[in-house]
């Protein structure tokens, strides 16, 4: 046992944390108390403990006292556990040989109305750290070879970012998407705010350059199934979907669409338009290649048909293909799924779905789109003329605590462009912006939003109420109140357009299971720390790109794309990670061979192996990540894991319940 | 451009005389001294005029509002509708959707978002004893699509209570609740009622506490205890006047 | 024979087993967003809520706390070692009838979730917890503590 | 077959409209609503006015009148909406909250009351749609009515959302036109369908204009989608439409809308046979002949 009680040097450090903890916690009251607990050679309380002078403290008395065992007590282990690690290695000691007391996150922090209270705890957690450090074990961290490659999961203009920034690395780069086509979101819209250049102007050139890129492997109607290992040496499985066109041969020619005769609502314009059941997403699509469509094609659903093979004369139909499944390794994950708009069905006093000409933004801005299905003409859906009288209603579906609370960031300055759009169409058009708060918050925004005021585009600060339609002329009757003026009003438009914000995409949940990474309360998926790691997931090794972990507009998107290639790339260029000694040791004298921890791991990470004459469980460090459920229930008391061993969490609960 | 309308009028000689005297000392013996002079004396005329209309007329300006009579802001009243009522109308972005979703709104310049936004801001009294407070018919549309979930209709009954604890209720309410205490009915039975129920082969009275007296005492001493009786009997009813 | 409830007003003590991955981080969160709750608990990290041994909570009572909380993330399948969450489960309520059988109000152990959005949960469970253990009174193991504070 | 309910009568049903409660003794059994009188009841007391005056007279008055369906063992039945907004929302809060249900009971102790969350608080509409189902009332309906009807709901048979969950859509509810479709009538779209009549909350009592003026809307759009009657399920939202046309007159110099209101169990009672006079129907203000000639 480690427990040398006699020779035990321990020092205590209690951090003010500015005022953060100081102002609650009496923390000379706790550093006076920790100085007299059993083994304490000293204790401290400073500002900042995570300042150069407060680690000088800590490695001055390693080495002028001789600690042996430091206890820090500040904040959560979560935000400075490995900077006081680096200090006791720094000053000679094994950096295992340190346990925090978090007493801001879980003290200060949360009892701020009962400082006496507060002050207790913080002693309180002190002790049992003081208590935990008495059975601390010097340990040694493996290091570990890294693949050098990467997983990129998502093909819109975040997940095409971090590709091709970690491409141009000189890293492998695996680019799951799910659809046939590269694109994403931005591969829908027509122009983009505040410049109004057109997307795919600026898309199609990455896109291509993503296809063409050597060291990137595209995976078109991919998705990622089954994710196991950690930083470093992922395995991942990715199901690919058969495109049943051979992509090489296929010259997009189109006549296989031209004759399939099975039409469906082509999602690309959220249903505004058809296409076949062989189709291609776009005339950009990257891969330029057409793609049936399974669910759809009456060949694969019943054996019928086969008129687009008759007809391709590059041969490149190819009914054969099947699904598979890859299995890859990589050494980091992005992960840039994005996002779905807002169904606004939900939200009745709108009657979207009810009424023709109540549409969504990106229903409209679809329209605007040349290749869209109205040629790029704002119509009214009910008439197929231009509007006169349009109203854009903002926040529907956000900052609305009955659906979802947060602010979507994009939709006051998409409706401020369509508006744009649509007074450059038709000049004389009516436009009117319904909004609660502009939020024009990036660069050239404010100077967009001003360019439309000019414009003459009608700025109505209150949110519609509801909408009725007009039996007889189809006109959509707003009820609001102008709370400018103080006045309720009702006022008749021929097209309404609900400007929807971003939800998380459909299968995020899934992604987060499949990762083991969570998603913050707004569904969308949650970074390590909210200010100081906004482009890493919780997990090691997992990093996040786009409007995947909260709304973004492209600037911000791509922004944090090159971020999150930036934080992949840092293992895979140091080729060896760290592993934390994590997993437990086995005792094989005690070991009985019962064979209950190799039924439990959840990683197959235990197995039996003789030992003389005798059975006894064996761990492969690779693939266990330290849960410590084995340990829990060795009946023998055989397993011991390294960082929370059974001694040191009893002498923890001895320690705070005195 | 230069005015052209032109009015040529007879009048009494003394009159005109006194007239041309005041213009001359006001304005000087100039030309069109007399024009501006008439044009100020009619332009007079059509206000006094407007302002002598009937009711009717004059509802349909806003009224106007005197800041300097408004009774300074109490920091505790927002605080106080908050606990009582458990709805935190600080929450409120003023967003209007109340205000047009409220079918009183919609006829009257009641405005429930204002109401929410003074209350906020601590003006006791002005919402207190407007009689806007009594135009919500809690229809409760508004809750169902406020964007920041309070319950307007919550935080308003609340303010109600407050107000009938200051003594200030209206004459009908008071009215009614008397009928309360007498009763147990808000609404108690009537002859023509009592005809009618025997007509369709009812009792004359129904199995409530009209026909119980014991059960009215009950209610009269629950209606005791909590205060109910007190409180109307102290409250000033104040003339509901129309909105 | 069961305890009774407890007259005297007390200062309930309670300590907590929190994984590192969902618990941990909502009561991290909860300081973050300097939501309250008593300071009545004291938590141990572990990585995972299947970390935890019945022996650990039985140590504890024997100790004298006043109750024990385990919280791990939301079953079925946001733990993050894919199933240390039901097996936490499944030993509590074994131990929930063991306690029963020596006479402890199981009520004293209490198994939560909390995933690590959910600060504001960790928060209502801590009072919740502690307001409970506070009208179940003190343990009868430790019965000498009560009214120490 | 059926299920027996305590009967609530409230204010309203029984001292104005007493139709409204023949109808309902008469009808309601023959499909299997028993109805047990709540003997003492008062009112209940009503939302707009007692709740607006003092929270803690209004609950307590409440939990009397619960309490009288407790010692009777049975869920309480109203078809009035405003007393299923007291009782639904006054059971709920004394279920659900110990300090308030203690202050109520200290106030009951006096009487030889106590809530004790025994009971159930159901409206008519909620019965009739969930336990009868409008193929039930098909099945018992001999007359169809062939009528246009503006079906009205009133704001508290299905606001606020909370506590009413069996009403489904708050925005566009659909069951009380299934309902009276089951009458074989047909329920016409009305602009202002979903408005409110604007008698809750005491504007009636306190500031008839404006609580006349938001009928009139109602009463205007309900005559261009061109109903022969507006059909409700509340005493109260029956008295502002009825009453209200004449008193509109009176106020406003309009002309008659002539537009017969009849509550549910009235239009219920003519499509099983029953007798315009036993329903008590031709005691509106507003007289029920137009109705009365297109049936016979």
């Amino acid at each position: 046992m480690v427990d040398s009680h006699g020779d035990l040097k321990i020092g205590v450090y209690v951090c003010h944390c500015g005022k953060n903890i100081a102002d609650v916690v009496n923390v000379k009251e706790v550093a006076d108390f920790s100085s007299k607990l059993p083994g304490v050679e000293v204790a401290r309380e400073y500002l900042h403990m995570c300042d150069d002078v407060g680690q000088e403290m800590i490695s001055n008395d390693i080495r002028e006292l001789g600690l042996n065992r430091v206890v820090v007590a500040a904040c959560s282990p979560k935000v400075h556990e490995l900077t006081f690690r680096e200090t006791l290695r720094k000053a000679g000691l094994n950096p295992y040989l340190l346990e925090i007391a978090n007493i801001r996150e879980q003290c200060s922090w949360v009892h701020r109305s009962d400082p006496d209270g507060a002050t207790e705890k913080a002693k309180g957690l002190v002790k049992m750290a003081v208590a935990k450090a008495r059975w601390l074990m010097p340990l040694e961290t493996k290091t570990v070879e890294v693949t050098r490659s990467a997983l990129v999961i998502g093909g819109g203009i975040a997940g095409i970012q971090a590709a091709l920034d970690l491409a141009d690395n000189g890293y492998q780069v695996y680019l799951v998407e799910k659809s046939p086509s590269l694109g994403g979101r931005m591969g829908q819209w027509s122009k983009v705010f505040p410049t109004m250049d057109c997307a795919a102007c600026i898309l199609t050139p990455k896109m291509v350059s993503v296809s063409q890129h050597p060291k990137i492997e595209l995976l078109t109607n991919s998705e990622l199934i089954e994710a196991s290992g950690s930083l470093g040496n992922f395995a991942v499985k990715v199901r690919r979907r058969p495109r049943y066109v051979d992509e090489d041969r296929c010259t997009a020619c189109g006549i296989c669409a031209q004759k399939c005769p099975v039409r469906v609502p082509n999602e690309i314009d959220f249903g505004m338009s058809s296409r076949k059941a062989i189709y291609m997403t776009s005339p950009n699509a990257v891969p330029l290649a057409y793609s049936i469509d399974g669910e759809n094609c009456l060949y694969l659903k019943r054996g019928i048909c086969r008129v687009c093979e008759r007809v391709c004369e590059a041969k490149a139909i190819d009914f054969d293909q099947k699904e598979e499944v890859l299995e890859l390794r990589v050494g980091s994950i992005i992960v840039a799924i994005g996002y779905d708009p807002f169904d606004p069905t939900p939200l009745e006093e709108y009657g979207f779905g009810r009424y023709k000409d109540v549409i969504t933004g990106p229903m409209l801005e679809r329209m605007t789109d040349p290749m869209g299905p109205t040629g790029g003409m704002v119509l009214r859906p009910s008439t197929g003329k231009p509007p006169r009288k349009v109203a854009f209603i903002q926040c529907v579906g956000s900052r609305d605590a009955r659906f979802n609370l947060y602010c979507s960031r994009v939709c006051c300055m998409y409706a401020i462009k369509d508006s744009l759009i649509i007074k450059e169409q038709s000049q004389g058009s009516d436009v009117s912006i319904f909004y609660m708060d502009v939020r024009a918050f990036g660069k050239g925004y404010e100077e967009f939003y001003l360019r439309s005021q000019e414009a003459g585009v009608k700025f109505i600060r209150g949110k519609v109420s509801s909408i009725r339609e007009d039996p007889k002329t189809h006109e959509l009757i707003l009820r609001y109140e102008d709370t400018l003026m103080g006045t309720a009003l009702e006022d008749s438009f021929d097209l309404v357009v609900l400007s929807v914000g971003q939800v998380p995409r459909a299968d995020t949940e899934a992604i987060s299971k499949i990762l083991g990474i969570p998603r913050s309360v707004d569904g969308f998926l949650m970074e390590a720390h909210p200010k100081l790691r906004p482009n890493d997931a919780i997990v090691d090794g997992i990093y996040l790109a786009g409007s995947a972990q909260y709304p973004k507009d492209i600037p911000d998107a791509v922004a944090q794309a090159s971020g999150a290639a930036a934080r992949a790339s840092i293992p895979l260029s140091k080729g060896q990670v760290e592993v934390e000694p994590l997993s437990p040791l086995i005792d094989e004298d005690r070991c009985g061979g019962c064979g209950i921890c190799i039924k439990l791991c959840p990683y197959g990470a235990l197995e039996l192996e003789v030992r003389g004459d005798k059975e006894v469980a064996k761990v492969d460090e690779v693939l266990c990540k330290g849960c410590g459920t084995c340990v829990a229930a060795c009946p023998s008391g055989a397993a011991r894991l390294r960082m929370f061993t059974g001694e040191q969490i009893l002498s923890m609960i001895r320690a705070g319940a005195g | 451009m230069l005015p052209m309308g032109r009015i040529d009028v007879m009048m009494a000689d003394d009159l005109e005389r006194a007239f041309r005297e005041k213009v001359a000392k006001k304005f000087g013996m100039r030309k069109g001294s007399m024009s501006l002079a008439i044009e100020e004396a009619i332009r007079e005329w059509m206000k006094s005029e407007e302002e002598a209309k009937g009711p009717e007329e004059a509802k349909a300006k806003p009224p106007l509002e005197h800041m300097e009579e408004v009774a300074p802001p109490s920091v505790d009243f927002a605080r106080e509708i908050v606990r009582a009522s458990g709805e935190n109308i600080n929450k409120c972005i003023q967003c209007g959707n109340c205000v047009a979703s409220c079918p009183s709104g919609r006829i009257t310049a009641y405005n429930s978002r204002r109401i929410i936004r003074k209350a906020s801001m601590g003006y006791k009294e002005e919402v207190l004893k407007s009689i806007d407070l009594w135009l919500c018919t809690t229809c409760y549309t508004c809750v169902e699509r406020c964007p920041r979930k309070i319950d307007v209709v919550n935080a308003i009954l609340t303010m109600r209570n407050m107000a009938v604890e200051n003594g200030w209720m209206l004459e009908p309410h008071k009215v009614v609740s008397t009928n309360l205490i007498k009763t147990g009915h808000a609404v108690p039975i009537d002859q023509a009622t009592r005809e009618r129920r025997k007509d369709l082969g009812l009792g004359e009275l129904p199995p409530t506490v009209h026909q119980y007296d014991g059960a009215l005492f009950d209610v009269q001493q629950i209606l005791k205890e909590t205060g109910f009786c007190g409180l109307i009997e102290r409250a000033q009813p104040q003339k509901a006047a129309s909105a | 024979m069961m305890e009774g409830r407890g007259e005297a007003w007390f200062e309930p003590r309670i300590l907590g087993f929190l994984c590192n991955w969902c618990s941990y981080a909502a009561a991290d969160l909860a300081g973050m967003s300097r939501m309250e709750y008593p300071p009545n608990i004291r938590c141990v990290r572990v990585m995972c809520s299947g970390r935890v041994e019945p022996s650990f909570v039985l140590e504890a009572l024997k100790e004298g706390y006043d109750g024990v909380l385990i919280a791990g993330c939301h079953p079925p399948s946001d733990c993050h070692y894919q199933s240390g969450n039901l097996k936490a489960r499944r030993r509590y309520y074994l131990l929930r009838k063991l306690l029963k059988e020596l006479g402890i109000n199981p009520d004293r152990v209490r198994l939560e979730w909390a995933s690590a959005s959910e600060g504001q949960r960790f928060a209502e469970i801590v009072k919740d917890f502690t307001e409970r253990l506070r009208r179940l009174g003190p343990n009868p193991l430790r019965v000498d503590r009560v009214g120490a504070k | 077959m059926g299920r027996e309910y305590a009967l609530f009568l409230g204010c309203l049903i029984p001292n104005r409209y007493p139709g409204i409660e023949a109808a309902a003794r008469k009808v309601l059994p023959k499909i299997g609503i028993g109805l047990a009188d709540m003997k003492g009841a008062s009112c209940c007391p009503a939302p707009g006015v007692v709740k607006s005056f003092s929270r803690p007279a209004w609950l307590a008055m409440a939990a009397r009148n619960i309490c009288i369906a407790e010692e009777m063992g049975l869920d309480v039945l109203t078809f009035c909406n405003g007393c299923y907004g007291t009782l639904a929302e006054a059971n709920h809060s004394l279920r659900g909250d110990r300090a308030l249900r203690d202050l109520a009971n200290s106030n009951l102790k006096e009487i030889g009351k106590a809530f004790k969350g025994s009971v159930g608080v159901r409206h008519l509409a909620e019965v009739l749609l969930k336990e009868v189902t409008p193929q039930g009332i098909e099945r018992a309906v001999t007359k169809p009515l062939g009528l246009k009807v503006a079906v009205h709901y009133g704001c508290h048979l299905i606001k606020p959302r909370v506590l009413r969950e069996w009403v489904g859509s708050t925005e566009r509810p659909t069951f009380l036109d299934e309902l009276t479709e089951a009458l074989g009538a047909e329920s016409v779209d009305w602009e202002d369908k979903m408005a409110c009549c604007g008698a809750g909350g005491g504007v009636r009592s306190a500031v008839l204009d404006v609580s006349l003026r938001m009928l009139n809307r109602k009463l205007l759009s309900a005559k261009e989608a061109g109903a022969d009657f507006i059909l409700n399920v509340c005493p109260f939202c029956h008295l502002q439409f009825d009453r209200g046309q004449v008193e509109l007159q009176r106020l406003y110099n309009l002309q008659p809308y002539d537009m017969p209101v009849l509550h549910y169990v009235q239009a219920l009672g003519l499509a099983m046979g029953y007798g315009p006079h036993e329903l008590g129907v031709d005691m509106n203000f507003v007289r029920p002949d137009r109705i009365l000639n297109k049936l016979s």
